[in-house]
């Protein structure tokens, strides 16, 4: 497994064959180390801001990811049209697809991640599970892959109930029930697979305990290819609706340094098994007692790395790139120090009232919040069209402070000064969860969003403020209009218009 | 010029009056109004209180945006709430109610038929869209009149999918 | 001097006697403590940031300061309307008037500062010498003010040349007058006197060494009224043009933590000798031999704090706000950590390549740079009038990173993707700072700017795609004026008319 | 359709093609242009190098940032520029040049007087405005024409100050 070698050298250009924020994010890393970048767009991405921002952009054809991001010969023509020297898949896409990062290296480019082995072992669920047993990680309980019905049904006791029916290939809860009685068993073992079989060709199942009030904590790790990795704290990344994160924080409120010693070990361990180079996160349950069951290794850069880019302060996306391009690592475990506290929370183009339906539509107006404290990594701009092509997410708005609390806080207030129009946010979603008194108290687990928390007794305050501003609108409208028969009288001004609203009606 | 509007269920009448005076319900206010040349951003003074609203039409309604919250409000100047009013309400219309496509899609689940009673808020898609399953659910009591889409169709947004009536 | 006392208590309203980015960055802080905001606001300000993002809004009369801002009697009475029970003053107008101060305080309100009378003492040159000496402070040495012209030529011998003759009531260079040679005192005493009178109404000058080489550093230092002081690390503000700071930095490249801790020490005995309490700064001279001496006391809030924030990771507006609540420091000496490298550009409505003249106008375009490591603190936005009756700063650019050499890198980038249009900016004067050498190599003082470097060797590199961008806006608009006489012929789309040049060539 | 382009001192010839050709100084691009709506921003693609540039036109000319730097650029159809050739070339007016007060102020000092001889550069004027003082130079070589202010003198943006001739 030493394609490792072949994988490092300098470079000087390099392909992000990714879109939206992740791709600026890595534009941004680039530029400041003095790494020229190539950016790829489909149809809808023309003006996308990481296409303005790198320092060539080509297009790869028509919107849909199928026709264009996904197309791994796309990409490659692309570098060698451009003289790329390496790529970074950023996430989502092709980020955790082996074949992707083998033809990376085929055809002579850095792959600034993993070893494609590493990827192909990572992505596959039981291959995962045994490479890290072996080096120690706990795992949770369950069963092997490819057992008949009558093996699972006779491995079921052993395992206990609650327990969960997973697809092998599964992802995003496709091809996984829930099972509380045994009684249940044998109908759940038929369903997953019809679903596992239909969702990914594929309808291999195994058996996991369900752990119940687990919280989602993940650790931060990066290793460079002279054998060092280390790890960057935790995230606690609990707070999920359908399995899709919301709101993720750097520390955990629930994790001592004595817990984030032997998780971050344990997780090293994990990426060692497998010989891991560049950053990637361990995935972690955590139950009441504190136990910790490996979960998985996404191989590649999180969404949410900028909570521990604010309280490590490391930047994970350099540090990547400078593996990659042959360097150690800059930092050993005893210099990393957690000082302060950070949040995320993912804005998203859905709406909150009405079942988180996605809001498609034209961004009309977008002000980021500033100030103190206040990151935002965004990929839209006004103007920007939220098409059904992609993921929804509008933006990271990430708020550091010296403690929770003071994070807490500053998150409402940039929630507040955040403002979008053109299409429904979850900003208020967000704000209901800054203002819950469980969450102020650490008191959720992965459940918590879909089972404990309402927007229904969220109470809006500014009926008659918006009745006002609405009102004054339509009256200047309707006034205008009037105005059009005799232009004479017309208001040049452009500022001082709804001032003269009195003097109108007199 | 007086108006009447409305925001979520509330009503507000309101007067707006010489000299930078405003009557909500029958309270006086003064209010001070800049706004912002096209980005629709508002700074009102009511009573001094400084409040900064986006507002912008859509769909002959009026969506306002005030610290992080949307508001839906509808405007009708007096004559025209009159009208509305004589026809029996603005918002309790008599038809039917429609579920169209938010956004396009494929339905994965068609969970009612022709003459079922559904409930609000009762599921009555499942569209698959962005990557989500999301589900539509009805806006009011009643019984489904029409399903205009089966499973595995593909829909574009604004595609009407059910009517529910009386 | 025990006015202390009655100057603390809980608050739960604040009046803030200041405009323009200071005014939104305090408002931003009460906002997190939950403290209700009260703005004032001039005529040509009633759109301005802080006015929106304020509680509640005052007009205080026409746009000069001198008949608002600096208007005792009307913010007093803004105080009393709104019943807001404390004032923060911010910098510059009424900031370091005692009289404010004390009106505050004969009012019934909280001064979110220190006691009048250290006011009094720190804004009287002569007056603060005495204080901070008695205290063990260094200072430069000098004369006492009030000597005659006699008594002056005979103090001159031992003080030793260069020294600096320099008016008692002075700022801002004015009645400052060099001297290189002894024969050239007599004159620039009787011109310093000359200027003194004319501009503060008060010829009382003295004579002081001049330093050579010499570099600003400043000592932050926040301070309770349980008297307890700490200092918050240095900051580096030797980049000036004209005595206005230009970028500032913290850490400095040339204090070391011995140093630091020696400066720091000095720094509080400062703040000790007048019973100091809140939020101030220390301004020493530092020569090359590290020596270091006492300059003056700011008795407020800095316009570069926020260096100091993104270091230490300590908020000091909020400190400011706690204090002034008679709380205790959140932190004791041994707990402040410095972390990191920030530096700060002053982004200024000036034209670094025609002598920094202002330019004035309304900016008609504004995208505030953001992703990691990057803070705007700004009280402009697009429609905003850069007006002659205010200081032509648009903002602060912030940009942190793990060593200088990356805050460097990543204030380029930043630099890079602030797009601001209508007014001419100083953008170009940092980037070339940011590129120079020197600056790279941390070797400058307090006359670099204005005497080693230069505008002229930069070198512009974009002429060609300036003209092609030019070229098309012109082509489109007389495209667009011709087809105003066949409407039907004319692009509906917003969006796609320029790449249909080619078409319309054919 | 071809055009004479002026940026600081140097001269484009530029021609636009069909196909999204593009022929500068003889040299031929592929251009690819985007601009978003009414924001002045502008997406290039030259032979895939990405240049965002914001235009707007002020005063006959058009400015253009490009990473932080500002352009002034003067643009012409080849027919206005072999006129204005014609004429004595574009820039290199005969006329007189004229400093004009870039701010509203208070004039502190007038550094010349009618008939004098200045040259480029050379500080003619302390004007007081927005807290500083501020040194305006000759914009060219030449002779003073005439003096339009005295010290202490308020004046207004774009006030004429002085001009200065051959």
């Amino acid at each position: 497994m030493n394609t490792d070698s072949l994988n490092l050298r300098k470079f000087d250009k390099l392909l992000i064959a990714n879109r939206g924020e992740i791709a600026v994010r890595i534009i941004r890393a680039c530029h400041e180390l003095g790494i020229k970048t190539v950016a790829v767009y489909s149809d809808a991405d023309r003006m996308a801001p990481h296409v303005r921002y790198a320092n060539e952009a080509y297009h790869i054809g028509p919107s849909p990811a199928r026709d264009s991001y996904l197309v791994i010969e796309k990409l490659l023509d692309v570098a060698q049209r451009s003289g790329a020297d390496a790529v970074h898949p950023g996430y989502g896409f092709l980020a955790e697809r082996s074949v992707f990062a083998q033809a990376c290296l085929d055809a002579g480019l850095v792959f600034v991640g993993p070893s494609p082995e590493a990827i192909r072992i990572m992505g596959d669920k039981q291959m995962a599970r045994a490479a890290v047993m072996a080096a120690g990680v706990p795992v949770v309980p369950g069963t092997a892959k490819g057992l008949t019905d009558e093996e699972l049904l006779a491995a079921a006791p052993q395992i206990g109930y609650p327990l969960l029916v997973k697809a092998a290939a599964g992802g995003g809860g496709k091809g996984m029930r829930p099972v509380y009685k045994s009684i249940d068993l044998a109908d759940a073992i038929a369903g997953a697979r019809r679903e596992a079989q239909a969702a990914f060709g594929d309808g291999t199942v195994y058996l996991e305990k369900l752990l119940v009030d687990a919280r989602h904590i993940e650790i931060q790790i990066l290793a460079d290819s002279y054998g060092n990795t280390i790890y960057l704290g935790e995230r606690e990344c609990s707070l999920q609706r359908r399995h899709q994160k919301l709101i993720e924080e750097c520390p955990s409120f629930v994790v001592n340094e004595d817990l984030r010693q032997r998780m971050g070990e344990v997780a090293v361990a994990a990426a060692k098994s497998v010989e891991y180079v560049n950053a990637g996160t361990v995935e972690f349950l955590l139950d009441r007692e504190k136990n910790f069951y490996f979960l998985e290794m996404n191989t590649r850069l999180q969404v949410e790395h900028p909570v521990t880019e604010l309280v490590t302060g490391v930047d994970i996306v350099q540090e990547q790139l400078r593996v990659a391009r042959g360097r150690r690592l800059r930092h050993r475990q005893e210099q990393i120090q957690m000082k302060g506290w950070a949040i995320e929370c993912r804005i998203n183009a859905e709406d909150p009232y009405n079942n988180f339906l996605p809001s498609t539509g034209i961004i009309t107006h977008s002000t980021l919040p500033s100030g103190p404290g206040v990151r935002v990594d965004t990929g839209v701009y006004p103007g920007y069209e939220i098409t059904p092509y992609y993921d929804s997410m509008i933006s990271k708005l990430i708020c550091y402070g010296e403690t929770r609390g003071e994070a807490v806080l500053r998150m409402r207030r940039a929630l507040e000064e955040y403002r979008i129009m053109g299409v429904k946010t979850n900003i208020p979603f967000h704000q209901h969860m800054m203002d819950s008194h469980r969450f102020l108290l650490g008191q959720f687990d992965t459940k918590f969003v879909e089972e404990r928390f309402s927007m229904e007794d969220r109470e809006r305050t500014n009926h008659l403020e918006a009745a006002i501003a609405a009102t004054l609108m339509a009256h200047h409208q309707s006034q205008e209009a009037s105005q059009i028969v005799a232009p004479g009288a017309r208001d040049t001004s452009n500022w001082k218009w709804l001032s003269r609203w009195e003097r109108l009606q007199k | 010029m007086k108006y009447i509007t409305t925001v979520d269920s509330q009503e507000f009448a309101i007067e707006l009056k010489p000299d930078n005076q405003i009557v909500i319900n029958g309270e006086h206010y003064t209010l001070d109004v800049e706004r912002m040349a096209e980005s629709g951003v508002y700074s009102l003074l009511i009573n001094n209180r400084s409040i900064q609203a986006l507002v912008e039409e859509r769909d002959k309604q009026y969506e306002v945006q005030i610290l992080g919250e949307m508001y839906q409000v509808q405007v009708q100047d007096e004559r025209a709430y009159r009208l509305a009013q004589a026809r029996g309400g603005l918002a309790e219309s008599a038809g039917e109610a429609t579920i169209k496509s938010p956004m396009p899609g494929i339905i994965l689940k068609v969970l009612v038929e022709d003459g079922q009673k559904v409930a609000k808020g009762e599921k009555v898609i499942i569209l698959e869209s962005m990557k989500m399953e999301n589900e539509l659910r009805s806006p009011r009591d009643g019984v489904v009149h029409h399903v205009s889409v089966s499973a595995g169709a593909g829909v574009e947004k604004g595609q009407m999918l059910v009517t529910i009536g009386d």
